[in-house]
């Protein structure tokens, strides 16, 4: 089991938290723009990387805030945390 | 006959067996006052007045006075604890205070029951199902803290006491506290237990 | 006179008690400290059990959790029986009852031995070859013998009688074995002050000092046993330092967590009741301390599986720990020094002891002991077969080449009555290895040792190849020290121990010794039959890496998961492939270390608290009405109200008509509710539903759907604007916490910029549903404040109000088609108005329902229930719901409604059915085809998602979603039914009231 | 080539088994293949092997990174069903049951197929609704499977829990007779055995570093032992498929998910069929060694280490012993970790790519063993006419574009 640590509330166990899947997906400002393909990318297209990946955590039974990790799918190590709002750089810090 | 339903009323815990002179004792107090506060730094300056303590701003802090008692849920998100019957009251004192501030002030006593535990083995008890550190060291004194105790949302509030004796108000959502009591009752039963009702 | 092999005094057993027991029906006598395995071999019961395959007589190998052979089915009765129980784990209780396994028949002549005579025919595989033909065979004739042959113990048949907890724990020092690495470990990390856990399966701590002599070796000037006392003395000085003793560190998984296992009574004969069988610890560790030993090598020559033929640190265990000589005349065969010190022991126990050294010129101090003792060194010589059936007899020793080659020639045959092998040691890596640590082959030491790690932990003493005794305590301390150090305390300065033992010489491995005599067979994997013919035909085969050797052959796949045999296999394998050990690989170890107890995962998620029981506050008052509860997500809800003799199509139909023609209440409090404040709610709104909220006024109220961003409706209901900036937000019962959850990740993560704060307040109400052209009056009768007229509240209207006192809102809606009320008052005070208004409607026929009604009541007006209408590929324009769909504004999910196939005309769309037979009711889920009897595979052109039979029709009649159904209204289809199909007409989704004067009454 | 027999057997147990040839050679990678697959997993052995026996098509490489079998293959409960709800995944699946009910012979390999059958039970009434539309369905499609009470599955799976007051009482279930199980790592062996035996490569140890594409085609693969030419190429990588079509510049609809399972001590026969229990997650059948076979959950962040957490296990377990209370002694002896492609709708995607000559396979989530034939079959026919097989024609990557999605997960998945 994880240890996660929230921005808010430091390391805890993964079980009072909820994964979200890839970070930084931002929603398309005009849909109707888009082309099928295009807004395919956006829902269902995904990086799964093997190796270093921002990821989406809601400390469901705790504060309840959204943030940012950075994980090595590899090894399962975090990087960092992030509160939302706040972007890891590129060595994912 | 109908009658006002707490958490655990169908569990009958006045005729429910337990240990006279326990280390552990458990009740329900299904009524308290609890109101939800929402919102930023002009909310927290507009309410501490009305409040007349400090909101906990940190993980784990609780602010207390006047017989209330402040929990610090999460970065804009506080609960506020009173004795029964005053939560209509407090939440129109806090609504006045914060109007035109984005903000939310919500009744959630009859949302949430609070199940009192005392005696030395709770931290044993509570970590049956509980992922928290709950060591003197981590988990001390005023702290409020929440998690899960097993499937079940939970916030812990150490009330008072020390390592021997501590009391521990714990939190839940009303339709929970079936579960949460007879989760109590199966990790206790190893320790022995009072049912005070 | 019974326990012969007891020695007159020694060992850590208490003689001043016996404790009876039974094996086989044959009752025996032990002492408390011995194990199973001890008391049996004190008794000379070597023969134990027999081996999977070949159904080979056996005996122990070890005396411990390594122990392949001596496993028994425990006979506790009362539902506790427990197979393949290990007897060199189980501690000896009174009234003990133990069985041997896998036999056909007694254990000395089991009928399945014939097994051992067909050997040839049953190489490794030999079941991938045969029994393919005729094929009907495989499952019906072939399978069933092979499954009943193999296994071993029997499962329970009957319930568990006992109970099993959780606890969680934090802390700063783990260390896992309590040998004197671990205790040396141990103490310097409490000494810092750290929270500290040490572990050990054993009942009691010392590990390998528990099986010592101690001849020769003193620690600080004083004997072992003297310094493990003190040890034991100091352990109990430290507030925060935690010994579990029968706790088993099964499990090393990530980021530093653990699982432990301990045995709370397993070893009581009659546990105390509110005791827990078993408790899994659930550790999170700052730092470990891996101080796990080592476990000893099985030399693997032909025949070497008989009883009596053992591990020499076992008979060294069996004889110091337990005061059991396991032989009179004893051959010690071995590749290192270590087992002298069983040489020299069993010889002063009064054992006639011979070594057969394969090393040619042992120089280690233990030999030189040994030599002074007078005990034989045959040098350069190793075993090559023995003979004896139920217990070895004689051992055949040959000399060696340089290489461990036998030299062919004269065999010599040395009766005896046990045999001690040692083939040097394994360290314990189990646990790093499944910390993610990369193991490292050490020629030298001839054995797989901690490489590079991954967590935080450290390994010590004999576990990373550390064999002596000083070694053990310098690394422990040092180990303890740095974890407590990393762990954030400050170093305790401790000298380290001085330490006086006899010097090691090298070790020699010699993996196979194989006599000249054909058809020898020489065990690697003694439980799962394994010999190294077995390895040498897998790679013949062309199974090279050791993944495929060891799934082909089942080598180390047994219960003990290979602790003897993987690695003399792995070596076995390198020299049959001629290539270097670490090329051949290494087995990854997965948890568990040894099989741990289902029911100990389980822990209390058992019954009531396998999942939550989630009761409404009106519960109660429906159980007194006679409600029948269904499981809806964690809830339960009244489902229907039977009265006496009523079966449940009877009482629905009663609940049904009495809401069409007077009035019903129904308990609505399961459905989500969510508060909703701030200036931007309505914003907010426009973008989570399809369709548009800005215009919505203050007290009104509007159906909305929520789509994903697929397109596809995963949530419905109706949402009240109560204030400028207020909302409450009403969603399905087993959405609401998705939705919620839903919400706040586009409120925190997309749109910060929206002033909106959302919580939950589905507890916070209950609500109670009145229902049916009489609603009103009954609601009026205990109405204590507010004003509930047709003008003052319309439909789809929400006033604040009191009833019967209590304060309320009220919402004007209706899942039925009638007039209708929503009744919120707070949670507590639900039973109270339900019961005002209960008999306050008596005089109006007020009829309690349940789901089931509400579900026949909707179905007839044709509103959908999402997860029953919808199944997560259904669109707004499926349910011919475009009315409820925003044109102008972007909504989640809006872009993907405009995807081609959204579009296509063949899509499935909400449609009713009319069963042509009007008593005939479909089934939920029956599929909808164009012919009554369709040549198969039939096309499947739409699914039947709701179907009643209705009160008010009179006739049955079914919701469907059919492909272009909304252009087949009038078509004549068919409806699979049974075994055959049920005529349909399709119609609208809409079977009462379409222009609503119901509903607006 | 010798054939596997009784006969073979008993003569080579007179020669002490000293001349069984190896199951497949070793040979070193060549130049170039007409079809080289990446991935020596059941599903890609499958293709290769079909390729060459249907198809003809014999210049074929098969690429393992680390040992045959050793991904999902090596790793799955074995559980063989193909009693799906839409009709392009019964087609498919039951595409594959038609090839396990032929395949021991075959192969001239046993693959231990045990038609045992696969009960799914129902806890609720939307179960047991949902059960009705699958089983309706598959009698509409040819596909076997039953509608049974609580009792009557209690009567072909007597261990079953039928109190009424465990949390989730059993209300019905949906009972498969032609499913069952059959051994993971024979279904490689034998399909490597066979590919091999008609002069297909099997190459291990040869990790795949690059796809090389010259004008939207893809000619070859880099890889540790070098470069190798291809006229097509099928990428059947499983949990890696996202890494592998990465290399060709292809961004899938997947996420790679640790999945668990485990095994408990071997007991002599105590449980006759297959269980399995959406609502509670739960799935379990005995192995022919006698362990007790049981299917955990995923967890909840993507990952390649193939391991999981623990509180998986203890949750499977909770809902084993739910309905199996007789089994709370019994002790886990190995659980190990598989790593599962996911997609957005649970089904496969099988056939082209955007870019020419490499066509993927991937997607199986957490039920690909049971497809292995049919999977191996219908692409093999995909790779050698580049266009697919009417079965596998639905499995599209455009179907997310078009969103004519086959939405397995959704029928079952849905709140209530």
């Amino acid at each position: 089991m994880l240890l996660i640590t929230c921005p808010h509330c430091g390391p805890r166990a993964e079980t009072e938290f909820r994964n979200g899947g890839e970070a930084g997906i931002v929603r398309p400002r005009d849909p109707a723009a888009l082309s099928d393909g295009a807004w395919t990318g956006y829902v269902f297209t995904r990086q799964n990387p093997k190796g270093r990946f921002h990821e989406r955590w809601c400390h469901a039974q705790g504060c309840g805030r959204w943030f940012t990790a950075v994980r090595d799918t590899v090894t399962d190590r975090f990087l960092s945390f992030h509160p939302a709002g706040e972007q890891p750089d590129e060595a994912g810090r | 006959m109908a009658e006002r339903i707490a958490g655990t009323s169908h569990l009958d815990l006045k005729n429910r067996p337990s240990t006279r002179g326990a280390q552990l004792r458990m009740l329900e107090r299904p009524f308290k006052a609890k109101v939800g506060l929402r919102g930023g730094e002009d909310v927290i300056r507009a309410v501490e007045p009305v409040l007349g303590f400090a909101l906990p701003r940190r993980v784990g802090e609780t602010g207390s006075g006047s017989g209330a008692h402040a929990f610090w849920i999460g970065p804009d998100d506080w609960i506020i604890v009173y004795e029964p019957g005053r939560e209509a009251q407090i939440a129109q004192a806090l609504r006045e205070a914060c109007r035109g501030l984005h903000h939310a002030v919500i009744d959630l006593s009859e949302r949430m029951t609070t199940i009192c535990l005392e005696g030395q083995p709770l931290r044993d008890v509570l970590a049956a199902g509980c992922p928290l550190d709950l060591h003197p060291r981590a988990f001390r004194p005023g702290m409020v803290l929440q998690s899960h105790l097993g499937k079940a949302n939970v916030i812990l509030h150490y009330v008072a006491g020390n390592a021997d004796r501590p009391f521990v108000d714990l939190y839940t959502n009303r339709s929970f506290a079936d579960y949460v009591w007879k989760y109590l009752e199966n990790a206790a039963r190893e320790f022995g237990y009072e049912i005070v009702a | 006179m019974s326990q012969k092999a007891r020695i007159a005094q020694g060992g850590r057993i208490d003689r001043s008690r016996t404790i009876r027991f039974t094996f086989d029906g044959k009752r025996y006598e032990g002492h408390p400290g011995d194990t199973l395995a001890s008391a049996l071999l004190a008794n000379g019961v070597h023969l134990v059990g027999r081996s999977f395959k070949y159904h080979r007589p056996r005996g122990f190998l070890s005396a411990g959790s390594e122990e392949p052979n001596g496993l028994v089915q425990l006979e506790m009765g009362g539902g506790r029986t427990d197979p393949n129980f290990k007897a060199t784990q189980i501690e000896l209780f009174d009234g003990l009852v133990a069985e041997s396994q896998n036999r056909k028949g007694s254990l000395r002549y089991d009928r399945n031995a014939v097994n051992d005579r067909l050997a040839h025919f049953l190489p490794a595989g030999f079941y991938y070859k045969t029994f393919k033909w005729p094929a009907a065979f495989w499952t019906k004739v072939y399978e069933p013998r092979i499954r009943a042959a193999a296994g071993l113990g029997k499962a329970p048949t009957a319930p568990d009688p006992d109970r099993y907890l959780h606890r969680h724990v934090w802390t700063d020092v783990l260390v896992v074995g309590a040998g004197p690495a671990g205790l040396a470990a141990a103490l310097a990390a409490a000494r810092t002050g750290a929270r500290v856990i040490l572990c050990d399966e054993q009942p009691e701590v010392g590990g390998s000092l528990l099986s010592e002599s101690g001849r020769g070796i003193t620690v600080d000037e004083v004997a072992p046993d003297a310094w493990l006392e003190r040890a034991k003395a100091e352990l109990g000085q430290h507030p925060e330092l935690t010994v579990l003793t029968r706790t088993t560190c099964f499990g090393y998984y990530d980021h530093n967590y653990l699982g432990l296992l301990e045995k709370v009574t397993d070893h009581l004969a009659d546990p105390p009741p509110d005791l827990p069988r078993q408790r899994l610890w659930r550790v999170r560790a700052k730092q470990v301390v891996l101080a796990t030993g080592a476990i000893e090598r099985p030399l693997v020559f032909p025949d070497n599986d008989r009883p009596g033929i053992m591990l020499a640190s076992a008979a060294r265990t069996y004889l110091n720990r337990f005061g059991v000589l396991v032989g009179r005349e004893v051959v010690v065969c071995t590749s290192d020094d270590s087992a002298y010190d069983a040489a020299l022991d069993l010889q002063g126990a009064g054992a006639k002891v011979t070594v057969v050294d394969q090393r040619h010129t042992p120089i280690g101090e233990r030999v030189v002991h040994a030599q002074t003792a007078g005990i034989t060194i045959l040098r350069g010589q190793g075993p090559v077969g023995s003979q004896g059936r139920f217990r070895v007899a004689q051992l055949h020793v040959q000399a060696l080449d340089e290489a461990g080659r036998p030299i062919m020639g004269r065999v010599q045959a040395l009766s005896c009555d046990a045999v001690l092998m040692c083939g040097g040691w394994n360290p314990t890596v189990h646990l790093f290895s499944q910390s993610r640590g990369k193991l490292r082959w050490d020629e030298g030491l001839a054995a797989f040792v901690p490489g590079e790690g991954m967590q935080e932990e450290r390994s010590a003493g004999a576990c990373r190849g550390s064999w002596t005794l000083a070694e053990a305590l310098v690394e422990g301390l040092a180990a303890g020290t740095e974890a407590a150090v990393a762990a954030g305390f400050e170093a305790h300065p401790t000298p380290a121990p001085a330490v006086r033992e006899p010097v090691l010489g090298p070790h020699q491995p010699v993996w196979l010794l194989e006599g000249d005599r054909a058809g020898q067979r020489a065990w690697v994997d003694f439980q799962n039959d394994v010999t190294a013919k077995d390895l040498k035909l897998a790679n013949r085969e062309g199974f090279r890496s050791i993944e495929h050797v060891k799934r082909y052959t089942t080598n180390g796949m047994a219960t003990d998961q290979g602790k003897t045999s993987n690695v003399t296999g792995l070596a076995i394998v390198a020299e049959n492939l001629s290539r270097p050990i670490p090329e051949i690989g290494t087995t990854t170890f997965r948890p568990p270390y040894t099989p741990t107890t289902f029911g100990a995962f389980a822990g209390p998620s058992r019954g009531d608290l396998f999942d939550p029981v989630r009761r409404t506050p009106m519960h109660g008052w429906a159980e007194r009405q006679g409600a029948v509860f269904e499981d809806v997500g964690l809830w339960k809800r009244a489902w229907y109200f039977p009265k006496p003799g009523e079966d449940m199509h009877a009482a629905v139909e009663r609940e049904c008509r009495a809401v069409r023609n007077a009035v019903g209440m129904f308990d609505a409090t399961t459905l989500g509710k969510i508060d909703i404040q701030g200036k931007d709610g309505a914003e907010f709104l426009n973008r989570i539903y399809t369709n548009a909220w800005s215009k919505l006024g203050i007290g009104k109220c509007r159906y909305g759907l929520m789509l994903r961003e697929d397109g596809m409706v995963f949530d419905d209901g109706v949402t009240t604007r109560i204030g400028e900036q207020h909302f409450h937000m009403t969603t399905t019962t087993g959405g609401a916490a998705g939705v919620l959850a839903w919400l706040e990740s586009w409120l925190q993560t997309e749109w910060p910029e929206l002033q909106v704060y959302l919580t939950s307040v589905t507890e916070q109400w209950a609500v109670i549903a009145l229902q049916g052209p009489k609603a009103r009056d009954v609601l009026q009768a205990v109405l204590t404040r507010g004003d509930i007229s047709k003008e003052a509240l319309p439909h789809l209207s929400m006033t604040e109000a009191e009833v019967a006192g209590i304060p309320a809102r009220i919402f004007r809606i209706s899942f039925t088609g009638e007039l209708g009320f929503e009744v919120n008052v707070p949670a507590s005070y639900g039973e109270i108005v339900t019961d005002a208004l209960h008999r306050a409607g008596q005089p109006f026929g007020i009829t309690p329902y349940g789901t089931e009604a509400m579900h026949v009541l909707r179905a007839e007006k044709g509103y959908i229930i999402v997860g029953q209408e919808t199944d997560g590929t259904v669109t707004p324009q499926d349910l011919g719901m475009d009315w409820a769909v925003s044109k102008q504004k972007d909504f989640l999910g809006k872009r993907s409604l405009s995807r081609p196939d959204m579009l296509s005309p063949d899509r499935k769309q909400l449609v009713g059915l009319l069963p042509v037979d009007p008593k005939l009711v479909p089934g939920e889920g029956a599929q909808i085809v164009e012919s009554p009897k369709p040549k198969l595979p039939a096309k499947m052109i739409g699914h039947v998602t709701s179907s009643y039979h209705s009160a008010s029709l009179g006739r049955s009649f079914a919701l469907a979603l059919l492909s272009g159904g909304r252009a087949r209204h009038g078509q004549r289809l068919w409806v699979s039914h049974g075994d055959g199909t049920a005529e349909v007409e399709v119609t609208a989704p809409v079977f009462i009231d379409p222009e609503g004067a119901r509903l607006h009454g | 080539m010798t054939r596997f027999s009784i006969f073979s057997l008993a003569r080579n147990a007179l020669s002490g088994h000293a001349n069984w040839p190896a199951y497949w050679r070793s040979p070193e990678p060549k130049r170039g293949y007409d079809v080289v697959i990446i991935g020596g997993g059941g599903h890609g052995l499958a293709t290769a092997y079909y390729l060459a026996k249907v198809h003809k098509v014999t210049n074929v490489a098969v690429l393992e990174r680390g040992w045959l079998g050793g991904g999902n293959t090596g790793r799955n409960t074995t559980i063989c069903r193909s009693n799906y709800l839409y009709d392009e995944s019964a087609a498919l699946y039951d595409h594959a049951m038609q090839l396990w009910e032929g395949l021991s012979a075959e192969l001239n390999y046993n693959v231990m197929f045990s038609q045992r059958g696969v009960l799914m039970l129902a806890h609720n009434t939307h179960d047991l609704q949902i059960a009705r539309r699958t089983v309706h369905a598959n009698r509409l499609n040819g596909v076997d499977n039953e509608l049974l009470t609580a009792e009557e599955a209690k009567a072909f799976c007597p261990q079953l829990n039928l109190s009424k007051d465990i949390r989730y009482p059993v209300m019905g279930a949906a009972l498969q007779r032609r499913g069952g199980t059959a051994r993971h790592d024979a279904v490689a062996w034998g399909y490597a055995r066979g590919a091999d035996r008609l002069g297909v490569d099997i190459i291990q140890n040869c990790e795949v570093t690059g796809i090389r594409v010259e004008g939207g085609r893809a000619v070859g693969v880099e890889t540790s032992r070098g470069y190798i030419a291809a006229g097509r190429i099928g990428c059947v990588a499983a949990g890696h498929s996202s890494v592998v079509a990465g290399m060709a510049g292809i961004e899938l609809p997947l996420e790679s998910f640790p999945l668990q399972a485990l095994v408990s001590e071997p007991v002599k026969p105590a449980f006759p069929c297959v269980v399995m229990s959406n609502t509670i997650h739960a799935y379990i059948s005995q192995s022919d060694k006698g362990e007790l076979v049981i299917g955990a959950g995923t967890d909840q962040y993507i990952s390649y280490a193939q391991r999981g957490g623990m509180q998986i296990i203890e949750h499977t377990l909770e809902a084993i012993l739910e309905l199996f209370p007789i089994f709370s002694r019994m002790r886990m002896l190995r659980s190990w970790a598989g790593i599962v492609d996911v997609t957005p709708d649970r089904s496969p995607i099988i056939g082209r790519t955007p870019v020419d000559n490499f066509f993927i396979n991937c997607g199986w989530g957490t039920g690909g063993f049971k497809a292995t034939p049919g999977s191996g079959h219908v692409f093999a026919h995909t790779l050698a006419h580049g266009e697919p097989h009417p079965i596998n024609a639905p499995f599209t990557l455009d179907r997310f574009v078009n969103g004519r999605l086959i939405d397995e997960a959704a029928a079952a998945a849905v709140a209530h």
